[in-house]
């Protein structure tokens, strides 16, 4: 399953997405950050962790403690700054 | 009557006031916001954005505007891609028969939309570094004066409240 | 930088807004109010105003807006004489390096027009008759909003406080 | 002097303007409104008399209490109605 990167995260990673096996879910979303985390180095992780990197499930913003489903949309990104 | 569209294209604030709400003679008050690329030691700007949840989370401020104040119509352009100082970023419109609700509902969409649609921002500056733009917490501010980002609020279902976050 | 203009033709709000503060590039923000008149019982408006002392009520409205806020630009064109409902009232622009400070110089101003501006309005019914508008007691709230109308703003030397009038 | 009247006083008297001798001035804009008052009808003079209809002195709107002089410019009008 594709887990999406954006702006600085997509950058520092080196690209758009994540691919995770389906039978990494469902898991919590702090899980799955330290699990996306690892596809990257210590900057990555780091950034990863950051309690203002936020992460939308399905198009939502979504808090640390909900579940991603298999199947889900998953992305994850810094705040927002258009406008 | 509620309308969004991100574009790549050079977007023409005017061209759009002329035909926005035009046909409608209920219509008493227009208010547009056109935000620019300014200048100074910004050479050029690079919009990126999530395609689908960007015209998700407008829409959906949209929606709740319209169930705050009577709208008679409200569009959003918004730029993506590469854009020169001067450029139009976004332009929003609002039209109502009085000019309470239109002056709110245009600051409330342009509020929302900063803190809660997904775009985000680099700068290149004079001489040809790029930079991610940092969200201001100004923002954030300005947002929760109409309750987003507070459970009280609708919005609050597309707004994750950053402080009370893990 | 401020400026304000009184004419009996049309007016074009896109052109004002295409033209406005175009030239600088410091300008990141710009809000924009076009009043028009509306139809349904109404066929035709007349607006008169006194000369000399509009510019000057409106020019003091815009000063104010400016002490408060950091403007950049800041126009004023109001339509007098005959209209048709569909066409424009009043078109005001405000620009700014940010948007707070572009929406609150445009809301303000208008505010301050409304209940200021010497101008007056009477409406043609579907049967010809001409009848006057009223003044509204909320544009009188709205103005006191930004501390109008009260001895505590410098703008009291314009507007005379109506409850507490002789 | 020309006392210039706006609106639906102008319209009330017919004129768009009350002429007073010199001599009546300096005067106070309470007693000024009864003086045009007298150049119209009881409909006009009850107008004029309301507290709702503004004066202006030079151009700026003044409080019943203030004075008039020989050569102001004075205005009787009604509450705007613009924008």
């Amino acid at each position: 399953m594709k887990i999406l990167l954006f702006a600085f995260l997509r950058e520092t990673l080196g690209r758009e997405a994540v691919e995770l096996p389906d039978d990494a879910f469902p898991i919590r979303v702090d899980r799955l950050r330290a699990l996306v985390g690892e596809a990257g180095d210590d900057a990555f992780r780091e950034l990863m962790a950051d309690a203002n990197v936020l992460c939308a499930i399905n198009q939502r913003v979504a808090n640390d403690d909900a579940t991603v489903n298999a199947g889900d949309e998953v992305a994850f990104f810094p705040p927002m700054t258009g406008g | 009557m509620l309308q969004v569209r991100i574009t790549q294209e050079r977007i023409d604030a005017a061209a759009l006031l002329d035909a926005f709400a035009s046909d409608d003679d209920g219509v008493g008050a227009v208010v547009s916001f056109t935000g620019k690329a300014r200048g100074g030691a910004v050479s050029a700007l690079e919009l990126e954005h999530y395609p689908g949840m960007t015209e998700r989370q407008i829409e959906a401020s949209m929606d709740s505007a319209a169930r705050r104040w009577p709208l008679r119509a409200m569009e959003v352009v918004h730029r993506v891609g590469l854009l020169e100082p001067g450029e139009t970023i976004v332009w929003v419109g609002a039209a109502s028969a009085h000019r309470a609700a239109a002056f709110n509902a245009c600051e409330f969409v342009m509020d929302f939309l900063k803190i809660a649609a997904p775009f985000w921002k680099r700068e290149r500056d004079r001489d040809g570094r790029w930079q991610w733009v940092e969200a201001r917490d100004a923002d954030l501010q300005r947002a929760r004066r109409w309750g987003l980002g507070t459970s009280a609020d609708e919005a609050a279902t597309y707004i994750v409240d950053r402080d009370n976050a893990s």
